[in-house]
């Protein structure tokens, strides 16, 4: 029960997008297509709870007893920069369909700060997270990731169709459309 | 599924078929059916007789055209069609009206004929025998069916859905014994022992006439149909008349089934029993302003013109001029167009009807979704077209699409919607060519 | 291009956050108010000439396998070095800034000038550039912020406008959402009107 | 003779028009109207007219001056969202407030995407939420019904049905106990309790909506689909603990579910077009509304949840098309 | 390459080290100062403090009890307690006890409620949190009146109120549950 | 000083370093052991690019743009926000794009059958686009060759270098403003639209007619149709003129701006541009003396 409190809570009611402004640049920039956008929510699932996952443990096991907290930012950026190039680089290999579905994504993730900024949130005191629920936690972001750029695409290529008025064509529009569904999204309050 | 009610407007309903004189001159476009064009096998000065073979359809989908009425032949020149395009037809000034020899002309019912289904093939390919729906397929080509393949029903397409459109009407009404004889021999060419006769519910006097013939005809049965435009469609004929529907990009026969047009059904009698040639047909001029609307009996090559100085003279508030139904007719750009095997009819529009209502955003309704008979999204292709994704038009089905016409009828925006559709089949069409060679 | 149009063309016609639509995930989430909007536009801006000073020193002494891994650990010591910095002296900013100061080390807009601009310019050049888009970031953050104070709380820099509520929605994330959407079609609007002058 | 007109076919064309369709659903609004008027009295009326007319010059300067498109103010289209708004909004609304919110739904919810048939998310909804979320305090203060009156101010004010419930419940009375404080059904039906102006009456807006089924306005699909699986989850909640849960005739009589079921889910632009799709969009709408009203923090969930259904009506479109003819070849 | 990157690395962490040693002074300097300056807005004069952490009866984390005495003097105790039903995240509040267990004041510390809305809890944007000035929970119930208490709640924020007195609470039923121990430590 | 040389600063530097050298080195053998063998340019552009990942040339990151750049061959469409134009340019120098100079080229419109010179005989209502009309009939002046005037040239245009004259209901074509794209001639469904060489000064002579029907029939239609009669074709001494199906064709190769041939066209079809004002009386003078002598 705990673990799907985490999983609404982070999908619905604090939506790392529309909430928490938490990647919005690959928010904007991949959601052209819906077919595109569903191989990026894939990728940044996969990359999201692997990362939380690493950074987990070296947060809780080598900064926290160093006492060099401090070094969060760049050690976590550090690991999910290789990890991310690491996983790209073993998935072009292994798994060239994959790496089509999913793989071509995996750069911008680097800079998805969704990512750091999921990494760094999990370890926060007042969750006060174990491993598990961690993990729980990125999945969850994940997937409300996932949903809300989805729906956004969808909208997206409907609008394609229609000629929005030239000065609100393109990222104007798109802005507004995320605006409406934070708006929508606030229905969702205090629901956990 | 699908399907409109636009305005019947039959105003020629009770108007038997007129025969109509020669006119003083015909042109007989080489390129009155769907396929290749017919050969000329006659010159400028050659003397012909009506019902005499003027040019030879010698590709496979492809129908002789035979002179419609006797005279000289004056040129074979471009000559303004329905299509609003000059194209190659034959020019006879009309001398008397000598009928070539064999043709019976008299209206005598013959109903036994002892030829074989190859004979009867043979005799729907000389006499030059296309649908007379509209879309004017070579019937011959129609009757042979493929290897692999088995015929179980023959139809014939007394729907006649379309607005304003009285000459199946009025045939059925007029030579029932005819059309029942046809049809007997169209089931022997193709080796069927059921035939289904459609009629919609608006004509109860052609379903009640045509029963109480088909009770001598065995196999022939007649059906009474929901009115609905387009009912006479030939894939959606086969859905309501035998509950088969016929897979995307492949024909009727795919599900056993042939379609022919009571016309046509006709036409097949007088080939075959008489000896006559497809030079004449029934064509209804007709529309709200037109002094006397009629269903005239014209020999084919008449110019448009005269059949409307005939039904009463040109209306003054004319705005448009349409040659086939109001759905899918075409408008004509010159009344000089000659009439060939496919015009079922001229409509006469007065200018208050001929305009189209203004454009406004399409509201998304979903009308024209819930109308499409072939159950496509007409809002989406169209703007699919409009933004010239014609790739995505092609996943979309845009070639199902058979331009019936329904979705601009219905669409309370007035969107142009079968407009860009067509726009969009071209393209498509297209690609499809490029891509395959 | 001049020094001068180098160091301009950040604040309207490749306004990093209107135009170039980078960054956009701190323009959204802290421009609460003009002054949230302007300190993390301060210290963005920081981050980026202190790393593009950086980088275009280094940028001959570095492997080209190793050039990105290399930059984002200069610019995360940068990061890091704000946040230790604001915590200690700007306490409140830092709270109110909160996830978004560590964040910066993402920010396409401070990894995009590094590569760009810094690893193929001179230290100068890279000062000016960084100055150029840093401060661009922050009019753009401090206008959004503005709106979004002006509208939400009836406030500006903390002094009240208007008496009585605003419109919550402004202060809310909707209200980041659709300010920095309208903003950006005016500004397209504006960037059009200099380019025909031009 | 003049010159023959050349068009592609077909050459007929239907009777129905935007604007013919636009008043259509204006007409069916008019029982809704009138019993509004009737609980709310002058207020009510005065604030219909406000929503429309601004909304209306919203749309005007909008079209005018920013776009620079042609005028389509009297389409109709603008009233109905004017309408709608001031439906949605309580009687004593200050007017300021209605002009916001009509600005707002004109402005961001229908213009930014180019006008009629364009916008992604229902206009008036998107207006009343933007208020709600703006003046929460304005937005959730309703005034009691009663008939006939004409004071514009100090009208006594008072919970809607669906506070009392969420407050009880959130105090952990029982629902029996609660039930006591709100208006029978009968009266719940007929438009006796607090509300939005053109909320309360259910009977009127089945009215309306029987009206616009047989115009062929709308499809039976969205509301029946939206309000029977509103009452298939409440019900399923309130057999489970039924002092905790209020019944399913309680939720479809009470707040904007009629109205929104039959007037806002059926909104064109912002609705599936294929009958599947419409189904699935009226079920997302009735799940979301029971969940944000028995679980979420706000009292009333119709608008958030259209909201949110209007954002999966373009994936809802891709997924259920119509079936095509030809499709799946049955023999038979 | 290894190297290169190893090199930047340990460059880069030593700068940061060196910073990090230099504000690692101010840093604690100004978070001292916060607590300190919210602990006294919320107790009276005093002249010692002593601090320890004890686990609340409900919760997961330890409230941090700082123990004022004047002249040897318990003359009041701050709980920084904390309440994880506020309306988005968690909500830090301060709170003065007397001995005898009545409310001085209450001070937020941390939250990140509506703005506008829930941030009424902040002393300078609403006095609605001046009504638990003297508030004695033994006497009255530490509940919005919704609940059946005896708060008056934030017009359209109830969730924040609600939050808000359970934070209090919270930090009320951990003074009350350790009452007899606090009280003995005036004593050692 | 010794004071910065704390146990945190050790710990910082050993466990960054650590953490650093790890990191290179698993990069670095996962990459031995991983290597694919791709494009050796996707790596050159890759180099050329930002490298921020940022997605805004709505790409996944810059290494897809570098290979859809090297896939296309060409700079057309890519934009890369962070880096702007410089970064462009440079990967144009790298791949070597820039060079080869071309011809200047520009499209001119081969009808000049406007409302006065065809007039209108039937109004033309529906879809304004010339691939529907022109699929419907033969257009409102009865040309079927001639341009239907709906300006799906100038639509296809993205360089504003096209506007469609209310006035004659033909398009126009802005000489400084058209970069030669053919986006125009691809779109014209009658091909009337035809790509020519820019000429001196942009100076041009060619046939504003496509109309291959008979003389009669063309000129029934059109006052200004080529009606084939050959005089151009006699009076060209480079052989650029051709005549095929009744129309002839001006060799923009061959031409050499001569001028001989506009004045002995009986229906005008011959347009010249961008030339001085004639001097028409020694022009006259002129093409009297040649007269006899051919």
């Amino acid at each position: 029960m705990e673990y799907i409190i985490i999983i609404i809570g982070a999908v619905f009611v604090n939506n790392i997008v529309l909430a928490q402004f938490l990647g919005i640049c690959p928010y904007l920039g991949v959601s052209a297509r819906v077919s595109t956008s569903v191989g990026m929510s894939g990728a940044v699932m996969f990359v999201m709870t692997l990362a939380t996952l690493v950074t987990f443990l070296i947060f809780h096991y080598i900064l926290v007893p160093l006492n060099i907290e401090y070094l969060q930012t760049i050690s976590y950026i550090l690991v999910v920069a290789s990890l991310v190039q690491m996983v790209e680089i073993i998935l072009k290999k292994v798994s060239p369909a994959l790496y089509q579905a999913l793989g071509i994504f995996l750069p911008l993730i680097v800079t998805n700060c969704a990512i750091l900024g999921v990494t760094i949130l999990s370890v926060r005191e007042d969750f006060g997270f174990n491993l598990l629920e961690g993990v729980v936690f990125a999945v969850g972001n994940a997937l409300g990731f996932a949903l809300t750029i989805i729906l956004f695409a969808g909208i997206r290529e409907h609008l394609d169709l229609m000629d929005v008025p030239k000065g609100m064509r393109g990222a104007p529009a798109a802005l507004v459309v995320a605006g409406i569904l934070a708006l929508a999204f606030m229905g969702f309050a205090n629901l956990v | 599924m699908g399907g409109v009610h636009p305005p019947e407007n039959k105003f020629a309903e009770k108007r038997s078929v007129e025969r109509l004189e020669p006119p003083k001159s015909v042109a007989i476009p080489l390129s009155q059916h769907l396929g290749a064009p017919a050969k000329a096998v006659v010159g400028k000065g050659d003397k012909v007789q009506a019902g005499q073979l003027i040019a030879k359809g010698e590709a496979f989908i492809s129908a002789n055209i035979h002179a419609s009425v006797s005279g000289t032949v004056a040129k074979i020149d471009g000559v303004i069609d329905a299509s609003g395009y000059r194209k190659k037809a034959i020019l006879i000034n009309v001398e008397g009206d000598e009928w070539a020899e064999g043709i019976e002309r008299d209206e005598s019912l013959i109903e036994d004929s002892n030829l074989t289904a190859e004979e009867i093939i043979k005799k729907v390919y000389d006499k030059g025998i296309v649908g007379m729906g509209g879309a004017t397929f070579p019937s011959h080509v129609k009757l042979k069916v493929p290897k692999g393949k088995k015929a179980e029903y023959l139809i014939i397409n007394g729907v006649e859905c379309e607005p304003c459109l009285t000459a199946d009407h009025r045939l059925m009404m007029e030579k029932g014994q005819e059309i029942m004889v046809g049809a007997s021999l169209q089931m022997k060419a193709l080796g069927v022992d059921k035939a289904i006769i459609g009629i919609e519910n608006n004509k109860p006097d052609a379903i009640a006439h045509l029963s109480k013939i088909a009770a001598g005809y065995p196999g022939i049965s007649v059906e009474p149909l929901k009115v609905k435009y387009p009912q006479g469609a030939e894939k959606q004929l086969i859905k309501a008349l035998v509950n088969r529907e016929v897979p995307s990009g492949k024909l009727p026969i795919e599900v056993g089934c042939v379609v022919h047009n009571v016309g046509t059904a006709f036409a097949v009698y007088e080939a075959v029993q008489k000896n006559k040639p497809l030079i004449e047909r029934v064509v209804t001029v007709s529309g709200s302003s037109v002094k006397k609307p009629s269903n005239f009996m014209v020999r084919i090559g008449t110019p448009v013109a005269e059949l409307i100085e005939a039904a009463g003279g040109l209306p003054d508030d004319t705005g448009k001029v349409v040659n086939g139904g109001p759905m899918m007719g075409k408008a004509l750009n010159d009344l000089n167009v000659p009439v060939t095997k496919g015009t079922s009819g001229i409509l006469i529009f007065t200018e208050k009807e001929s305009s189209r209502p203004p454009e406004q955003n399409c509201i998304r309704c979903a009308r024209c979704l819930t109308i499409c008979p072939m159950g496509l999204e007409p809002y989406l292709l169209s703007s699919l077209a409009e933004k010239q994704r014609f790739q995505d038009c092609e996943d979309e089905r845009i070639m199902d699409c058979m331009e019936c016409g329904s979705c601009l009828y219905i669409c309370p925006s007035g969107k142009p919607l079968l407009d860009h559709i067509r726009v969009g089949k071209n393209r498509v069409g297209q690609m499809i060519r490029e891509r395959s060679g | 291009m001049g020094q001068l149009q180098n160091f301009t063309k950040g604040f309207i016609r490749e306004n990093p956050v209107f135009v170039l639509l980078l960054g956009l995930c701190p323009a959204l989430g802290v421009t609460t108010s003009a002054f949230n909007g302007l300190g993390m536009g301060l210290a963005t801006t920081f981050v980026l000439v202190s790393s593009n000073i950086v980088v275009s020193l280094i940028k001959n002494l570095i492997p080209t396998k190793v050039r990105i891994p290399s930059f984002i650990v200069v610019i995360a010591s940068f990061v890091t070095i704000t946040e230790l910095v604001m915590e200690a002296f700007l306490p409140a900013l830092f709270e109110a800034l909160g996830l978004f100061i560590p964040l910066i080390v993402v920010n396409c807009l401070v990894m995009g000038r590094a590569e760009a601009f810094a690893s193929k310019n001179n230290t100068w050049s890279a000062i000016i550039d960084g100055l150029g888009m840093g401060l661009g970031f922050a009019f753009a953050l401090t206008i959004l912020g503005g709106l979004r104070e002006i509208l939400g709380a009836g406030e500006i820099f903390g002094w009240s406008i208007f008496a009585g509520d605003g419109m919550l929605v402004f202060v809310l994330a909707p209200g980041a959402f659709i300010g920095l959407g309208y903003l950006v079609a005016l500004n397209n609007i504006v960037k059009k009107k200099l380019d025909q002058n031009a | 003779m003049k010159a023959l007109t050349v068009s592609g076919s077909p050459h007929f064309h239907t009777e129905q028009s935007v604007s013919k369709i636009m008043y259509g659903v204006v007409f069916s609004l008019v029982p809704a109207m009138l019993v509004s008027f009737y609980f709310f009295g002058l207020p009510a009326i005065l604030i219909t007219l406000t929503a429309v007319v601004s909304c209306m010059a919203f749309e005007f300067i909008i079209q005018k001056y920013l776009i620079k498109g042609p005028l389509t103010i009297f389409d109709g289209s603008a009233m109905i969202t004017g309408v709608l708004l001031a439906f949605n909004v309580p009687a004593n609304l200050p007017f300021g407030l209605v002009v916001i919110g009509s600005a707002v739904a004109i402005g961001m919810g229908k213009m930014t995407f180019g006008g009629l048939g364009k916008n992604p998310f229902n206009p008036a909804l998107v207006g009343r939420v933007f208020l709600m979320i703006s003046f929460p305090v304005q937005m959730t203060t309703y005034p009691e019904p009663t008939a006939f009156t004409t004071k514009l101010t100090d009208a006594v004010t008072g919970p809607t049905p669906l506070t009392i419930i969420k407050d009880g419940v959130g105090r952990g009375e029982s629902i029996s106990s609660l039930m006591m404080q709100i208006p029978d059904y009968m009266n719940l039906m007929m438009g006796n309790l607090g509300g939005s102006v053109g909320e309360i009456s259910a009977i009127a807006l089945i009215l309306g909506g029987i009206y616009m089924l047989l115009r062929k306005i709308i499809s039976w699909h969205t509301p029946v689909a939206f309000l029977g699986s509103a009452a298939a989850f409440s019900a399923i909640f309130w057999l489970i603990q039924p002092e905790v849960y209020p019944d399913p005739v309680f939720h479809l009589f009470t707040g904007g579910l009629m109205l929104g079921a039959i007037y806002m889910a059926t909104d064109y632009a912002t609705s599936p077009m294929a009958p599947r799709g419409m189904i699935l969009f009226g079920v997302g709408c009735g799940l979301l509304t029971i969940i944000i009203r028995l679980f979420g923090a706000y009292p009333e969930g119709v608008a958030f949840s259209i909201l949110i259904m209007n954002a999966f009506v373009p994936l809802i479109n891709r997924a259920f098309k119509p079936k095509r003819f030809g499709e799946e070849v049955k023999n038979g | 390459m290894v190297m290169t990157l190893v090199i930047v690395a340990v460059a880069a962490s030593f700068t940061l080290a060196t910073v990090y040693n230099f504000t690692k002074g101010p840093i604690e300097l100004a978070r001292e100062a916060a607590r300190q300056e919210a602990i006294g807005k919320v107790l009276p004069d005093f002249d010692e403090l002593r601090t320890e952490y004890i686990m609340p009866v409900t919760g997961r984390d330890s409230l941090e009890f700082n123990l004022a005495y004047k002249d040897g003097q318990l003359v009041g105790v701050a709980v920084a307690t904390y309440t994880a039903m506020g309306y988005s995240g968690r909500i830090r509040a301060m709170v003065g006890f007397t001995p005898g267990g009545e409310i001085i004041d209450v001070v937020h510390l941390e939250h990140a409620e509506t703005p506008g809305l829930g941030d009424k809890i902040e002393k300078d944007k609403s006095d609605w949190s001046d009504q638990f000035q003297g508030f004695d929970p033994r006497e009255e119930t530490l509940k919005i009146k919704q609940d059946g208490g005896n708060i008056d709640a934030i017009t359209a924020a109830t969730i924040t109120a609600r939050a808000y007195c359970d934070a209090i609470d919270r930090a009320f039923q951990t003074f009350d549950a350790n009452h007899p121990n606090l009280i003995n430590k005036e004593k050692e | 000083m010794t004071e910065f040389l704390n146990e945190i600063t050790l710990f910082s530097v050993i466990s960054l370093g650590a953490i650093g050298g790890v990191a290179a080195i698993v990069l670095y053998m996962v990459a031995q052991k991983f290597k694919v063998i791709e494009d050796p340019r996707i790596d050159k552009v890759e180099e050329l690019l930002p490298g921020a990942n940022c997605g805004g040339c709505g790409l996944a990151g810059c290494r897809a743009l570098a290979e859809a750049i090297v896939k296309a061959e060409s700079l057309e469409g890519f934009n890369c926000p962070p880096g702007g134009n410089d970064v462009m340019q440079d990967i144009a120098k790298a791949m070597g794009w820039e060079a080869g100079e071309k011809t200047p080229m520009i499209a001119v419109v081969r009808c000049n059958g406007t409302r006065e010179f065809a007039p209108p005989k039937v109004r033309y209502e529906g879809l304004m686009t010339c691939a529907f009309a022109h699929s419907l009939f033969a257009g409102e002046g009865g040309c079927p060759y001639g341009c239907l005037g709906c300006g799906d040239c100038v639509e296809a245009c993205n360089f504003d270098a096209m506007y469609m004259d209310q006035e004659t209901g033909l398009p126009v074509i802005l000489d400084d403003k058209c970069v030669a794209c053919g986006a125009c001639v691809k779109e014209c469904p009658r091909n009337i639209i035809e790509m020519r060489k820019k000429g001196k000064k942009d100076r041009r002579i060619f046939v504003s007619c496509i109309n291959e029907e008979k003389g009669g029939l063309a000129r029934k239609n059109c006052k200004v149709a080529c009606i084939g009669c050959g005089r151009c074709v006699k009076e060209c001494k480079f052989d650029a003129i051709s005549m095929e199906n009744n129309l002839a064709y001006i060799d923009f190769e061959k031409c050499t701006l001569c001028r001989k041939c506009p004045p002995v066209c009986p229906t005008n079809a011959i347009h010249e541009l961008n030339f001085p004002p004639r001097k028409q009386k020694a022009e006259k003078a002129a093409a009297k003396e040649k007269e006899p002598g051919e």
